[in-house]
């Protein structure tokens, strides 16, 4: 790990640098009245001013809905295509939110903790992450409370923390980074000894992790799932927003003798996710989803995959057309 | 409009057992010639036709779409065609709504008798949506996963 | 050697189709690929995916057991789209399989006890893998007990294999059909599967009881079970819950801090203990 | 569902002149899930049929597909033929190879690939048949005949005689229709009346027949084997157990130039009448349009004649319902008036007539009791002057078919005249002359050649009145087209046939079929002439189409024979093809919701609420359930279904959803 | 507002409800509220920044009981309530429906009459967003129009939180949940996310009451409420009823008259 400095007209050389080197870039821009990680070109498009992106970044590697194979039937015998890896094509993710950068840990915990993954890792191994440390936060943010942090370089190959010259301090954290930098070596300067922590928004922590773990390993049979959860619609707005969220679902798409077969985004808070061919559904109720929600992220993952399931960003509370804010839900359960 | 001599839709018609089917029939006995671009599905009833099976025709590559059944109260089964045609008042509205081009959906009714009318229907469809060309801008998307990005097909 | 891709099965060919009971069908599955096949290997109680291309995945255990080599055999009810896609498929189709996958009946433990299996409708198939595979090395065990109960006579599955038990001299073979399910032929008991548990079992002493069958079944059963003098650790059973995937990444049968696919689906009523029951 | 067979029959060189058949069934033969495919040039032959069972038993086939003519044509024949191999008949599905393709197209390469989609959409469709088993309904051994002409007469004894009770209604206050008004017929020239007042007695006084006269079906409900009728009483004003058909009261009514519709407008009637004097029933009416009582208040003439009181003013029209298991329409025909030829002046002629007038001037029950009298003045006309196809042939006019009984009749009137009027002098102008039937042709040269009729060939352009004559001018065509002017004393027309007025608005409260003229459609027309689209809706005579009395009373007698058919079982077996809608197992029930949008799409009103209770017998919920006796299988209420809880048996949502994806896959 | 705590504090008191659904204060604007005792009832607050259609929950079994429940509803939610009474989801005895006038007095209601008599002062409006929206979509060719939702579209993650949040997508079973057949592709692809917009559209004919729950509870803010209510306000003259005053029998599409406008048939 190595740090360096950035100027302004050295940023713009180098974000030129990497989108002539042929990689896509995906970064934050402002439209239709969002901010969402798309592909850009120019430095210029990238949005300023917002305190998230509506989206997480999970889709640049686990896409919304992706082929696993195709096949084809041909006189009575079945060809497979497999999922190539190489058709992943480079990528960086350029301005993105420590939280963000952290869910790849999760996410590929859920992914790889038994079998591996092929498809997601494809998509981790083409992918490099400029993160950017935050000077802004919002009342849904609590990244601090979740072994996070405004500056957390957990997930990012470099790291920037922006000066208020119009510059940057440079993390360079892996040779993912070091191979983004010698695209525009020249840029990156020694570091002028500024201290990062001064330009990071100061976030309070909002609850002990230890202790809602805790409280969460006897409340399974608690009332306040219900409590919590009476206003919820039962939509996978929260999930879908997630950086962390990985439940998929398996689908075929099939046109005559071609196919393929494809996984999409799930979510465990629809009714009929765990819906048995008899009729059984083992999660009938609102409370129960919302229940495994929480506890999965908070509870199950730490335990089984020595991970917690929340980045702490925020933005499942700011998706949710029925404010369940997860802050305060977590909040409640550990005043419990 | 450009002329696409070449271009051959693909048409499906949807007509309803009693006139428009037996119609079809009718220019079969009467041997009048239409063009081979419409493929018929039979159905009960005009009101039987789900609004989904014309949107999955775009989506299967179909150009084109005939929606055909019994004049107004000549229903076999009274009202059917009447809540068809109110169905179809609704569909085209939200079609349109959406981009859909629904020049390329035509509704007719097309009695037992009518077998010269459903020869000239098919004619003057096929003709029509010969006209319009393909409907690559529906079918294009039809396979996509994403508009643009990580999954695009070649 | 590149990464595997857990979602491509192997493609297999039905090399014969038994019809068991209206709608329900057993398939015996050759692996297309020679080197597949010799390098499979399960264990008695595991599960896979099985595809039916153009329909998708469904999962089922395997029925067959691991002591016959050279195939595995399934056996499903034609209830959604992919076991009727499934169901649709003849002699000399493929279809795909990805397996073998979760955990396994404990059958070196149970080396020198008595066995009891009792199953209810279409949950036998994960039983008869046990069974054939305890039968096809009778020396392990002692007495084995087989009670197999359904709806209706006509409901019974694997009809010549339970001719087959029941004619063995080494196995106590029971079967029963609900009331009213039986027919003028039937020479079986006539009573749910509890009930005939309660009649027929034997006694609890250095015997493993193996539970399969609806959720309202065994319901019933661990009391009576439990009655005879059972414990925890002496009864087993299968979870039938919601998959998709086969690997515990899906999260559809995550129940507790448990993957039923990866953690089960074989479960003693002892572990079951320590997960919700509400939820599976 | 995939050991499908699949035949492609070349119905002679129909199919296999256009669409190569070998291909079709070779490319078939390819398909997933097709066991089996040939071609043979007659599949609906004996040994066509037995292939398809041969193939059914031998190869296990859980499908087949039948690539032929119409499935309107012979499904129920390979149906059946599957049925007897013991294949599920639900599980045949046939591909319309010959009307929809081979008779449209040219040969050639698109025409067979179509063929070849055709064929491949009923395999797809055909996978997702399931077995289904015909529904039995109980038949309600009574039928409804509509209309008391000869059609309906014939009809009405024919059923009643064989056991069956009949409804009979008839607009009018007596029975006997068109065919009461005529003097003779044709080609016997025996009396009309002679041959039909026995037939009316008849129906008047059978033990199974209820006759209802000035009377109107007001609607009709169900299905096959289980309608109800409503229908109208029209009050009659007069009390018919008591009256005695004196006819009294006739006499002394005081309002008495009433154009009498009997007399075709050619005679006078009262306001309480009896339409002629062999009326069955026998009793008056009072016509409360034209009645004194009834238009100022005052008169009440009648009723002081009426010795037993049956003169009833208060009555009002009364709905009766009636249930029965079939209908029989016999409501006959119209003729144009002569206010439809402007170019004969519209009717302003008095002595321009109809045929139908004619016949009430030669019936010796007529207006002038049987001799030939100008309405003008009353003077026997010397030259007669008969225009056939007035109006008829003429899509000018709106009427391109031909009448079919002008010919005929025209030669009977010209006849009749001659026979009547030794000196006169009529010319018939003509375009074709249509005398196909037994004795037809040979009458028509009778009154060419021995009652010396002039007949000219060519139309008549018009008709005007000099000097108190009617001039004809019209043309010659055997003579090269000349001019042809003819003084006349009496002109009458042979104007076309229409349907029924009213007929249309009937069509629609029986939910039958009618063509463009109004005149009710038959289901096949050859094969199911007297069928209508609506199962247990039968036709007879000239509600059709104009046909003459022979051909009429062999309708009738067929329409009788259909529903004797159906009453002979006490169950009728009826097509499965119905909406269900989905029975889960607890504890989902049902994915129907209830909110019973279907029940106001449905027609028949089959949806009925159910309430789904639990275990404890708490209520669950309600939930939509079709009732299978009323559901006529339209599936409207199935694409209104918003969770695709309901689906219709035959045309289920996978089956047509596999057509159109299979249709368009390349 | 004082009076509807009040008023509620007495109903859930007395024992005459077990619930009074409502809203309270929420993280940025208000949010619904279950209000199941008298001390609860302090938190109930009422005005225009209320937007929540409430009548999404009346429908939930297991949320509102087999106990009287009352529901705090403005216009919009009203129009809800109406709706689902045609569609005979709703028990008049089992609901009382709480409304503040404009007059700032509290209104109660039992009934469907009472609510249709009331509602019938309110003309359905389009909002400024609406109007501007939609106006700008109405000004496109098909073409760009095609363009436009296309984009909207591919947006699209399949969250459901539309169907969610709309009062009258109460089906046990979604049509995007039946696969036999496969109407609708359940993952997230532009043409299915279309599909599935113009079903939902289509499931709304002369049901939508345009209460903009979906479009408001859409994360990605696809105006998707305007397909609905530009639909809603395209037949309410075509099928002759008024905007967002629910007729007591039928459903547009469910009925039918005889001179329904057919001059796109050939």
């Amino acid at each position: 790990m190595e740090t360096k400095y950035i100027s302004q007209s050295g940023i713009e050389q180098w974000f030129d640098a990497i989108v002539t080197s042929g990689k896509r870039v995906f970064a934050p821009v402002n439209s239709r009245g969002q901010v969402d990680f798309k592909p850009v070109k120019k430095l210029s498009e990238v949005a300023d001013e917002y305190i998230q992106t509506t989206q997480s970044i999970k889709a640049s590697v686990y896409p919304k809905a992706e082929v696993l194979f195709s096949y084809e039937k041909v006189n009575g015998k079945v060809n497979l295509t497999d999922f190539d890896p190489e058709s992943v094509p480079e990528t960086v993710l350029w301005k993105v939110h420590p939280c963000d950068a952290a869910g790849f840990k999760p996410l590929s915990a859920i992914f790889n903790w038994d079998t591996t993954d092929k498809l997601h890792n494809a998509h981790l191994a083409k992918t490099s992450v400029i993160s950017f440390s935050c000077s802004a936060a919002d009342e849904s943010c609590f990244c601090t409370s979740v072994n996070g942090s405004p500056g957390n370089t957990a997930g990012s190959d470099i790291q920037l923390t922006m000066l208020p010259d119009g510059g940057a301090i440079v993390e360079i954290l892996s040779p993912k980074g070091e191979a983004l930098v010698a695209l525009s070596p020249s840029v990156f300067v020694a570091d002028k000894g500024e201290k990062k922590e001064k330009y990071l928004v100061d976030l309070p922590v909002r609850f002990n992790l230890e202790e809602v773990n805790a409280k969460l390993n006897k409340a399974f049979n608690s009332t306040v799932w219900k409590e919590q959860s009476e206003r919820c619609l039962g939509c996978g707005a929260c999930a879908f927003v997630c950086p962390t969220c990985a439940c998929f679902d398996i689908q075929e798409d099939a046109h005559g003798s071609k196919g393929r077969r494809i996984r999409c985004w799930d979510a465990c808070g629809f009714a009929l996710f765990t819906l048995h061919t008899s009729g059984h559904n083992p999660r009938e109720h609102q409370s129960q989803r919302w229940r495994q929600r929480i506890l999965h992220k908070f509870f199950y993952m730490p335990e089984r995959l020595s991970v917690v399931g929340c980045t702490g960003c925020g933005r499942c509370s700011r998706a949710c057309p029925v404010d369940m804010n997860i802050l305060e839900h977590i909040t409640s359960i550990a005043k419990q | 409009m450009s002329s696409n001599t070449d271009f051959e839709p693909k048409i499906i018609a949807f007509v309803c057992n009693w006139c428009t089917y037996a119609g079809a029939d009718l220019t079969g006995t009467s041997r009048l010639k239409y063009a081979t671009n419409v493929k018929i599905v039979r159905f009960p009833c005009t009101g039987r036709i789900d609004f989904l099976l014309l949107l999955k025709s775009f989506a299967q590559g179909a150009d084109g779409v005939i929606v055909s059944g019994c004049h107004p109260n000549d229903c076999h089964y009274t009202s059917g065609n009447f809540h068809a045609r109110r169905r179809w008042i609704a569909f085209r509205s939200v079609l349109d709504l959406m981009g859909v081009d629904i020049r390329r959906i035509q509704y007719s009714w097309v009695s037992a008798a009518e077998g010269s009318k459903w020869a000239d229907l098919v004619n003057n469809t096929v003709a029509d949506i010969r006209a319009l060309g393909p409907y690559a801008e529906y079918q294009k998307v039809a396979d996509y996963l994403e508009k643009e990005g990580y999954n695009e097909e070649a | 050697m590149s990464e595997q891709n857990t979602y491509l099965p192997y493609l297999m060919t039905i090399e014969k189709v038994i019809k068991e009971a209206p709608g329900v069908k057993t398939y015996r599955l050759k692996f297309q690929d020679e080197a597949e096949a010799e390098a499979f290997e399960f264990k008695a109680g595991q599960f896979g995916e099985y595809s039916a291309f153009g329909e998708g995945e469904s999962t089922f255990c395997i029925a067959s057991s691991p002591t016959r080599k050279g195939y595995i055999e399934c056996t499903f009810r034609d209830t959604g789209r992919v076991t009727s896609g499934l169901a649709s498929l003849e002699e000399g189709s493929t279809m795909g399989f990805r397996g073998p996958y979760g955990n396994v009946f404990p059958m070196e433990e149970w080396k020198g006890k008595n066995l009891l299996f009792i199953a209810g409708g279409i949950a036998l198939p994960p039983m008869r893998c046990v069974i054939w595979n305890a039968l096809d090395l009778r020396e392990n065990f002692k007495d084995i007990t087989i009670i197999y109960g359904a709806k209706t006579v006509n409901d019974l599955v694997y009809k010549s294999e339970l001719k087959e038990w029941s004619d063995r001299p080494d196995v106590k073979m029971v079967t029963t059909v609900d009331p009213g399910g039986e027919n003028a032929d039937w020479k079986g008991e006539i009573g749910f599967v509890p009930t005939i548990v309660e009649k027929v079992a034997p006694s609890a002493e250095n015997t493993i009881a193996i539970v399969c069958g609806p959720p309202i079944m065994i319901k019933f059963t661990f009391p009576v079970l439990e009655k005879l003098g059972f414990k925890d650790d002496q009864i087993y059973t299968t979870l039938e819950n919601r998959m998709k995937c086969g690997v515990g990444k899906c999260g559809r049968c995550n129940v507790g801090k448990l993957y039923i696919c990866k953690d089960g689906p074989v479960f003693s009523k002892e572990e079951l203990n320590l997960i919700p029951a509400e939820e599976y | 569902m995939s050991k499908i067979g699949v035949f492609i029959c070349h119905c002679g060189e129909n199919i296999s002149a256009t669409v190569d058949v070998e291909r079709v069934a070779r490319e078939i033969g390819g398909m997933e899930g097709v066991a089996h495919a040939i071609d043979y040039k007659y599949m609906c032959s004996d040994p066509g049929q037995t292939f398809i069972k041969e193939a059914v038993k031998k190869y296990g086939l859980d499908g087949v597909v039948v690539g032929a003519c119409s499935p309107r044509m012979h499904e129920p024949t390979f149906r059946r033929a599957c049925a007897e191999a013991g294949l599920n008949p639900y599980l045949c599905e046939m591909a319309n190879l010959r009307e929809h393709c081979s008779w449209v197209h040219e040969k050639s390469e698109e025409t067979t690939e179509k063929a070849i989609d055709l064929v491949k959409m009923l395999v797809e469709k055909v996978k997702k048949n399931k077995p289904l088993d015909s529904i039995k309904v109980p038949v309600t051994k009574k039928a409804l005949v509509i209309g008391g002409g000869i059609a309906g007469i014939q009809a009405s004894l024919d059923i009643a005689n064989t056991g069956h009770k009949v409804i009979l209604v008839e607009r009018d206050p007596s029975i006997g229709g068109h065919m009461s008004q005529l003097s003779e017929t044709f080609p016997t020239l025996d009396c009309s009346q002679c041959i039909l007042t026995p037939r009316m007695v008849e129906v008047a006084q059978h033990p199974n027949i209820k006759l209802y006269t000035y009377a109107e079906l007001e609607s009709l409900e169900g299905f096959i084997g289980n309608f109800k009728a409503k229908i109208r009483l029209k009050a009659k004003s007069v009390n018919y157990s008591t009256c005695t058909g004196c006819g009294a009261c006739i006499q002394k009514c005081p309002v008495k130039k009433i154009p009498s519709e009997f007399n075709a407008g050619l005679g006078t009637r009262t306001a309480i009448y009896v339409p002629f004097p062999q009326a069955v029933p026998n009793k008056p009416v009072i016509d409360r349009v034209n009645c004194n009582y009834y238009k100022r208040g005052a008169c009440k003439i009648c009723e002081k004649t009426c010795q037993v009181g049956s003169i009833e003013w208060d009555k009002e029209d009364e709905i009766i319902t009636e249930e029965v298991g079939a209908v029989v329409l016999a409501t006959g025909f119209d003729v144009k008036g002569t206010d439809f030829f402007p170019e004969y002046g519209y009717g302003q002629y008095k002595d321009v007539l109809t045929g139908l007038q004619f016949e009430r001037l030669a019936s010796a029950s007529g207006p002038t009791f049987g001799e030939i009298r100008r309405p003008s003045d009353g003077a026997v006309p010397k030259k007669i002057v008969f225009i056939a196809c007035a109006g008829s042939r003429d899509p000018a006019k709106g009427i391109p078919y031909c009448s079919k009984i002008c010919c005929m009749y025209t030669a009977k009137h010209a006849m009749l005249y001659q026979h009547k009027v030794h000196d006169g002098e009529s010319t018939v102008f003509y375009m074709d002359i249509r005398a196909g039937g037994k004795n037809y042709e040979e009458f028509v040269r009778r009154a060419i050649e021995e009652d010396t009729v002039n007949y000219v060939r060519g139309r008549v352009a018009r008709v005007y009145e000099k000097n108190g004559k009617l001039i004809v001018k019209g043309v010659d065509t055997l003579l090269g087209g000349e001019q042809v002017e003819i003084e006349a004393d009496m002109v009458v027309l042979a104007t076309a046939g229409v349907a029924n007025c009213g007929s249309e608005q009937l069509a629609q409260k029986l939910h039958v079929s009618y063509d463009p003229y109004h005149f009710f459609a038959e289901a096949h027309p050859k094969l199911k002439p007297v069928e209508t689209n609506t199962a247990g809706i039968y036709l007879a005579g000239a509600c059709q189409a104009p046909k003459d009395i022979p051909e009429t009373v062999g309708m009738a007698s067929g329409a009788a024979v259909k529903v004797a058919a159906l009453f002979s079982n006490d169950e009728l077996v009826r097509e499965p093809v119905v909406a269900v809608v989905n029975r889960l197992a607890p504890p989902l029930y049902s994915t129907c919701v209830g909110c019973f949008m279907c029940e106001t799409a449905c027609p028949y009103n089959a949806i009925e609420h159910e309430e789904i209770k639990g275990r404890d017998g708490s209520l669950i919920r309600n939930s939509a359930r079709v009732n299978q006796g009323l559901c006529q299988g339209c599936g409207t209420c199935v694409a209104f279904c918003r969770s695709k809880s309901i689906d219709i048996q035959g045309y289920t949502n996978e089956q047509v959803y596999a057509e159109v994806m299979s249709l368009l896959n390349d | 507002m004082k009076k509807l705590r009040e008023r509620a504090a007495e109903l859930l008191s007395q024992g005459v409800v077990s619930l009074v659904l409502g809203y309270e204060e929420g993280t940025k604007r208000p949010r619904p509220l279950f209000c199941r005792n008298s001390v609860n009832a302090e938190k109930l607050i009422f005005d225009s920044r209320c937007i929540h259609n409430l009548a999404v929950y009346i429908t939930k079994k297991e949320l509102v009981g087999k106990e009287r429940f009352a529901v705090t509803a403005p216009i919009s939610t009203l129009r809800s309530i109406m709706q689902l009474f045609v569609e005979n989801q709703l028990n008049e005895e089992k609901l009382l429906v709480l409304t503040v006038d404009l007059n700032g007095e509290l209104r109660e209601f039992t009934t469907f009459d009472e609510i249709a008599a009331y509602v019938a002062q309110f003309e359905l409006k389009r909002g400024e967003r609406e109007q501007e929206l939609l106006s700008k979509i109405e000004g496109m060719t098909r073409e760009e129009r095609w363009k436009f939702w296309m984009e909207e579209m591919s947006h699209c993650f399949k969250c459901y939180a539309c169907r969610s949040a709309c009062p009258l997508c109460y089906c046990s079973k979604c049509v995007v949940e039946v696969n036999r057949p496969q109407w609708i592709n359940p993952w997230p692809a532009p043409l299915a996310n279309m599909e599935w917009h113009i079903n939902r559209a289509m499931h709304m004919v002369g049901r939508c009451t345009a209460c903009g729950a979906c479009g408001d509870a859409c994360p990605i803010g696809i105006p998707i409420d305007l397909i609905t209510r530009k639909m809603m306000e395209d037949m309410a003259p075509e099928f002759g009823y008024i905007p967002g005053q629910p007729a007591k029998q039928g459903n547009a599409l469910s009925t039918w008259k005889l001179d329904d406008r057919e001059q796109f048939i050939r």
